[in-house]
């Protein structure tokens, strides 16, 4: 405790015309240490680490690294003393490669003044590999799935090699394999007497990674905890300032009639296109009222299954026979999809989801608005109206309907997209990721939801990476290995364990 | 502390309002500061407006800039330019350009011609055919942006040659003059009330102009089709996947885009008692420059039509006032391209997302 | 013209005499062309002889409705007289007969405009300067026959049509003259080159190049010039400005054969000027047509300087 | 039971860490794919190309388009239309647009001549100069577009007004030509090689587009310059997140285009012999043709300098054999509209990230 800090920040605030995002906020951040940083949506997280990272200039209070006073002019400033981050959005260049994107901005010359080509491919392999992502260095960042792009990311801010580095929900878009090789990297790190400011909104890793845990509530500090000695529910009560039980409801209805009955779906590209997993071989059913969940590892083909059964996957050749409802379902696209009263919520928010520079309502209404016009006429009052209790039924926090979405911090911008389609009052759900970067009381919220929407009969699938949300929220949970149906295992006998096996498709042979 | 970096104030995040889009639902203070930025595309144009009084010539005691002669004339000049860039701005928003609207022009303008003049029809049938031909060449390249994907840059490049080439075959080449009577080879009388005024004041194109430019701000503020064009051009994908029908609402705009220019090619027509293949050339930049000018982002999903409408307006006034004041038509050129980034200086009053 | 509203009752003429300040708008289709450019320093600088007289030049960028509000712009103004040499002849009768019937005298130069609601006219003849070039061919360039291509104007323009018919009109008393090929440059020098750079390998046994236009001309020599058939093909313009670009000195310099002179008639139009409002002229001519000059390597040097070229 | 979808085969099971051997993406189909759509810019190209050779016409039982004289002649009449779009290839990169190009093709063609014939100056000063100018206009623009944040269009569309209002005040207006010898108002005879060929087969002005394009090739593909430009054009966020001098870059993408603009400048005094301040009019539209055929998204972000070549080869290609057949001017440019459209299409083929 005498060792000087790495990181003081002392007195930090910042606001945002009327929102204050951080009030009077002193963190420190030790050599060989993870401190965690907890809190709601909008709590400030991202805002204080922007600060940390020099991405935000103007701000009160200071900052000291190793004792010295500093100030950065921008983002390239705080890398060269040191600080890494890894932000919560991704935010990468799509044109160029992983190795390009990952030495943006320092890329490695040779003699001749020429990038190194061959030493940046080489140095991303290396730095990918200690994450255990097997990434060809040359391949576009744009063709990249998500959880790859967040691994790019990771790299990135791993070959650095900085004395502090920042990771604003990393484990965000990763599955579980990915998220164990992270935290022995992050263990590696620690060693090595690098200080790092871990935020998370999933309570299992911060018990697993963190030192020491700083809670953050409306901009200001709720607290510190040692998370060796303290409880799961003490820190979800400093989060939220109070208790969330129940996170995931008990005590289902019968199911009803089958709605959605997939048979041998398989789509073949009239292309190929690298990193996608088309249906091979899917056989699913979805009964009104029933919660479905789809697993598998990353790239099992959960979102390809979804965009097609929205009619906004891929174009190809489709074999298969689905019904909906009792008749032949075969969406032209999203259009005819959501006409049929079927539903979704992409995974990538920002690239699929929002309009980030418009505002909040009109990214609210966009799905619905055929039930919000007259000839043609947006009728404004009723637009209002169901805005206001859109946000409020999903606890969005947001200055008001009318800031910019990109305003609002990672979780609120993903109910939006949530709010945005249950608009549209769907029979069908399908939900890809749903609960990405959504805080813990937001999480129960949004669960509740779901069980409600159940009840009143709207049948729901759902692919998750994360094995927990799937087991406590879904009737049943289909596994998807390689673009086919490998298990569809009911409530009772979905076991971690055994979503695991046949992701990894070891059962294949019997499931089929 | 405060870190006092003066480059990095314009990369730091700041309080953002949205873009412009079309709902405005104001509450708190950002009420207030949107409001006022809600008139930022006026900024531009009530400084030139100040300027133009200000250093305008005074003939007999009175500012010649102010009378009411000149001020007609100047929305005059500017309605054909004006309500080409009011379909532009519907092109824009969507994050599209339409470089064919001068040629389109210069088509209708030979098309009302020789379809009055040379095969005698009556004033209806012509313009509902111009109209049509407008329409239907801007729905074709809008449709081949959608289908084939296109950049409609080179889409409109193209249709600019060919609609520019179809209407030097039509009409051999040559204007073809409108003369008015009931003869064969004549056209209605009726045809020249669009170079006329109404009570010898309003002239009839300005009008015309106004009464386009604000049924397309209505349009704009109130219509689903306007929120399916702000939401493609914010973000395509997201709007595919909210169920906009993105490729009908593209050729939509095109075919809006492709109609107001033939309207435009009428009136000029009219005007001017003439057709010919070479009228409108390089119209297509003063459109886009209004639409710009008033605040319009060629990234498309942000902008307005009364940015447009003040857009146009600085334009003509901007011309106006050189030329009363005997500018050189050389100096005048460079006047011109300082002022138009001095008026887009202004609009960007308005903080940005960083 | 008894009631010539122009040069008669109204202002202008209550205005007109000596002594006096005149402002004359000088409305002009297209700085962009050299003869046009080369019209507003003729019209510039006969003016500064006269005192009293203050020319403004409006470049309407070869829009027709541009110079109907440079026009609007003038009367607002105020001007004494208009000169105006028209993009095109209908769409600006109507603004030249506004001017005119509110008093204002107009001299139309080198395009006319309709009816004759105007004071005077003063332009060149285009059928008669193609007609010289085509008399020329037949019997001074080519008296054997011969392939000549030809190079023409802006495809739709009135001098383009007329340089064309007059041409054939000239060479019709020659019927071994024929023309084998005929391409637009729009008037662009570098647009020559390059149709030229076609044709020489698409048309065999070019004998001389028929150019609308000086710059084409020498666009096309320049073509010629790099495949080496510069003196195998013989080359002639028109126009002859009498600027260092122009085509006297190209003839002159004997890059091309004979040049045939259009007149811009500034000058011309500022005498005529001086008439109606210095010496308050009453009967002025209504048309004025300028004569062509054919300008060779004999007369170039003399003909530069006697139309006032600068060296 | 295991799936034999190929496209699968690139997705490669994820294991558990500790049973993970390196899976590396099989190069070899991907490369297959890859490399046949690398030269997708070629397509259209490649498919021009074949019909000229199909239509042209033949005389002494030779193809009149393939005759060495004739491909030379192509390559010439592209050359400063291609090396101003080399330099718009880097602006469109960055998402810009520059166009003022054409009218600081004409500055420098009147700067080259005035320099020399009326000041007197030997080749290389005059060069420097000129060169000089051009850059620093365009450099003038890229600090607006950087620093105020207004839109490359419109401050290039009053560069493009202010940069013609200077050539003409500069010239006087009319053209300035240029003669060779010693004497005074004679510009030395070795400017003249810029209209010569090498060997009397390549022009000297194809040569150094070529030459510039290799060489832009070249940075585009090996430079971190490079990779700035693409990021700022992809996701100018990240590229500001990630250090990249964002503003440096794009003040440097314009002066690279002024500087290339006014290097076409002096070629075309060179060709002409002649400076002449309306010089290089509507070359910017040319030139964004050329890139945008070439498969550069307007964008920004996507695009290859190969392409831009291949653009501009095709128009010149295109221009070429319409003339060769004598098609009318007319109907050229209704096909040159078709033929442009239809090659986009063909860049099109290229399978495009979702
Ligand atoms: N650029 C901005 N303009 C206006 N308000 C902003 C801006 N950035 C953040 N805010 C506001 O500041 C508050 C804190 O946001 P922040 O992103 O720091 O939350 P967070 O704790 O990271 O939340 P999450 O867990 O959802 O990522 C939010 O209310 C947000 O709307
Ligand atoms: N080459 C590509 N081009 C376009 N989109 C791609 C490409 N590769 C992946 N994607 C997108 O990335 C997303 C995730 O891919 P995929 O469905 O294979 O993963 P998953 O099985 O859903 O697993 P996870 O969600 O854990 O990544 C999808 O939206 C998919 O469309
Ligand atoms: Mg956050
Ligand atoms: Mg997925």
């Amino acid at each position: 405790m005498t060792e000087r800090p790495l990181v003081r920040m002392t007195g930090i605030g910042k606001r945002f015309g009327g929102v204050h995002a951080c009030r009077d906020i002193d963190l420190t951040v030790r050599a060989g240490e993870v401190h965690a940083l907890l809190g709601e949506n909008g709590a400030g997280k991202s805002t204080l680490i922007n600060i940390l990272s020099g991405v935000i200039t103007e701000y009160d209070g200071a900052i000291e690294l190793e004792g010295q006073p500093v100030s950065f002019a921008g983002p390239s400033d705080a890398q060269r003393a040191g600080i890494a981050t890894i932000h919560q959005e991704l935010d990468l260049v799509g044109g160029l490669s992983i190795a390009e994107n990952m030495f943006l901005g320092r890329e490695p010359r040779t003699r001749m003044g020429t990038v190194d080509l061959r030493r940046m491919r080489r140095q991303a392999t290396d730095h990918l590999r200690t994450l255990g992502a097997d990434l060809e260095p040359r391949r576009l960042v744009g063709s990249l799935r998500v959880g790859e792009q967040q691994l790019v990311e990771i790299g990135r801010a791993l070959s650095l090699n900085a004395r502090v580095l920042i990771m604003d929900e990393p484990t965000a878009a990763l599955a579980d394999a990915e998220v164990e090789r992270l935290f022995a990297t992050i263990a590696e790190l620690r060693r090595a007497g690098v200080g790092i400011v871990y935020i998370s909104h999933r309570m299992a890793e911060i018990e697993v990674v963190a030192d020491r845990v700083t809670v953050l509530r409306n901009g200001g500090i709720a607290g510190s905890v040692d998370p060796k000695t303290a409880s799961r529910d003490d820190i979800i009560q400093l989060m939220v300032g109070r208790s969330v039980d129940a996170l995931y409801g008990e005590g289902r209805n019968e199911p009803g009639d089958v709605l959605l009955d997939v048979r041998g779906l398989a789509v073949a590209p009239r292309r190929p296109t690298p990193g996608r997993t088309e249906p091979a071989g899917v056989d699913l059913t979805v009964r009104s009222g029933e919660i479905v969940g789809l697993a598998g590892l990353m790239g099992a083909g959960r979102t390809e299954l979804l965009e097609t059964l929205f009619g906004a996957g891929g174009s190809g050749r489709r074999a298969g026979q689905v019904t909906f409802d009792g008749r032949p379902y075969r969406p032209h696209g999203p259009r005819s999809a959501l006409a049929r009263g079927v539903a979704f919520v992409p995974e990538d928010r920002r690239g699929a989801g929002l309009m980030l520079e418009h505002s909040v309502a009109d990214n609210v209404v966009l799905s619905a608005l055929s039930t919000l016009t007259t000839l043609g006429l947006v009728r404004r009052q009723a637009v209002k109206r169901t805005v206001a209790g859109q946000l409020s039924a999903l606890a969005v926090k947001a200055a008001s309907p009318a800031v910019a979405t990109a305003t609002l911090s990672g979780g609120n911008q993903q109910k939006i997209v949530f709010a945005k389609q249950l608009l549209t009052r769907p029979r069908l759900l399908l939900l890809d990721e749903p609960t990405r970067g959504v805080d813990i009381g937001a999480k129960a919220e949004i669960y509740r939801l779901l069980h409600q929407l159940a009840d009143t009969g709207m049948a729901i699938l759902l692919a998750s990476s994360e094995l927990p949300e799937l087991l406590s929220l879904c009737d049943r949970v289909v596994v998807l290995h390689r673009g086919h149906t490998v298990a569809a295992l009911p409530r009772a006998s979905a076991t971690q364990q055994a979503i695991l096996a046949a992701a990894n498709g070891d059962d294949a042979k019997e499931a089929r | 502390m405060n870190s006092p970096n003066p480059t990095s104030v314009a990369e730091a995040p700041r309080e953002t309002p949205p873009r412009r889009g079309p709902i405005r639902l104001p509450r708190d203070r950002h009420a207030i500061v949107d409001s006022f930025f809600r008139f930022q595309s006026l900024f531009g144009l009530a400084a030139v407006f100040i300027i133009a009084i200000a250093v305008s010539p005074v003939r007999n005691g009175e500012s010649v800039f102010l009378s009411s002669g000149n001020l007609a004339n100047i929305v005059r000049a500017v309605s054909e330019i004006g309500i080409i860039a009011v379909g532009m701005t519907f092109v824009i928003l969507i994050g599209g350009i339409d470089l064919s609207v001068g040629a389109v022009l210069g088509l209708a303008a030979v098309g009302s011609a020789t379809l009055m003049v040379d095969s005698g029809m009556g004033i209806l049938p012509t313009v509902l055919i111009v109209l049509l031909i407008g329409t239907a060449f801007g729905a074709t390249q809008g449709a081949i942006v959608a289908r084939l994907g296109i950049q409609s840059f080179i889409v409109t490049l193209a249709g600019l040659q060919a609609a520019r080439g179809i209407a030097r075959m039509w009409s051999g080449g040559l204007g073809i003059p409108i003369a008015y009577g009931d003869g064969p080879q004549e056209a209605p009388e009726a045809f020249s009330t669009l170079s006329g005024s109404i009570n010898g004041v309003l002239p009839v194109p300005a009008l015309l102009f106004l009464a386009i430019g604000v049924g397309a701000l209505l349009v704009l503020r109130s219509t689903a089709f306007a929120r399916h064009v702000y939401a493609i051009g914010g973000n395509e994908k997201a709007a595919r996947l909210s169920g906009v029908p993105v490729r009908r609402v593209r050729i939509t705009v095109f075919a809006i885009s492709g109609l107001l220019a033939a309207l435009a090619g009428i009136i000029h027509a009219g005007q001017l008692n003439q057709g010919s293949p070479n009228d409108g050339a390089g119209y297509e930049l003063d459109a886009i420059a209004a639409v710009v000018i008033g605040g319009t982002s060629l990234a498309g999903g942000s902008g307005s039509m009364g940015g447009t409408i003040a857009g146009a307006l600085l334009l003509g006034i901007l011309n106006n006032i050189l030329a009363l004041n005997n500018i050189d038509a050389n100096v005048q050129l460079v006047v011109k391209g300082l002022v138009i980034v001095a008026a887009a200086a202004l609009q960007k009053l308005r903080p940005r997302i960083a | 013209v008894e009631d010539d509203p122009g040069s008669g009752s109204s202002d202008a003429s209550a205005k007109c005499g000596s002594g006096k300040d005149f402002l004359i708008g000088m409305s002009q289709a297209n700085n962009a062309e050299p003869y046009r450019q080369v019209m507003n320093d003729d019209v510039s600088n006969a003016a500064k002889s006269v005192p009293g007289f203050k020319v403004v030049v409006s470049d309407a960028a070869q829009d027709n409705s541009k110079q109907v509000a440079d026009v609007e712009n003038f009367l607002s103004q105020g001007i004494n007289l208009l000169i105006i040499s028209p993009n095109e002849a209908k769409p600006l009768t109507a603004v030249v007969k506004k001017a005119y019937d509110q008093g204002i005298p107009v001299i139309v130069l080198d395009r006319k405009v309709e009816g004759d609601a105007y004071t005077a006219f003063i332009g060149g003849d285009n059928v008669a300067i193609g007609k010289a070039a085509g008399e020329y061919y037949a019997k001074t360039l080519l008296p054997q026959g011969g392939n000549v291509v030809e190079i023409s104007g802006l495809p739709g323009s009135t001098p383009a049509a007329e340089r064309a018919q007059g041409f054939r009109e000239g060479i019709a008393s020659n019927p071994k003259i024929k023309i084998v090929a005929s391409q637009t440059a729009e008037w662009l020098r570098e647009k020559g080159q390059s149709v030229m750079d076609a044709m020489l390998k698409s048309t065999p046994d070019i004998d001389a190049v028929y150019a609308h236009n000086d710059p084409m001309a020498e666009g096309a020599y320049l073509a010629a010039k790099a495949a080496g058939k510069e003196t195998a093909i013989k080359f002639t313009g028109i126009d002859a400005l009498p600027v260092p670009s122009g085509g006297i000195k190209a003839v002159e310099q004997g890059r091309l054969q004979a040049t045939f002179q259009y007149p811009t008639g500034g000058r011309e139009a500022i005498d005529l000027a001086k008439k109606i409002l210095v010496d308050c002229a009453k009967d002025v001519p209504k048309t004025t047509t300028l004569g062509t000059q054919q300008i060779t390597k004999e007369n170039a040097a003399e003909v530069y300087t006697t139309l006032g070229g600068k060296q």
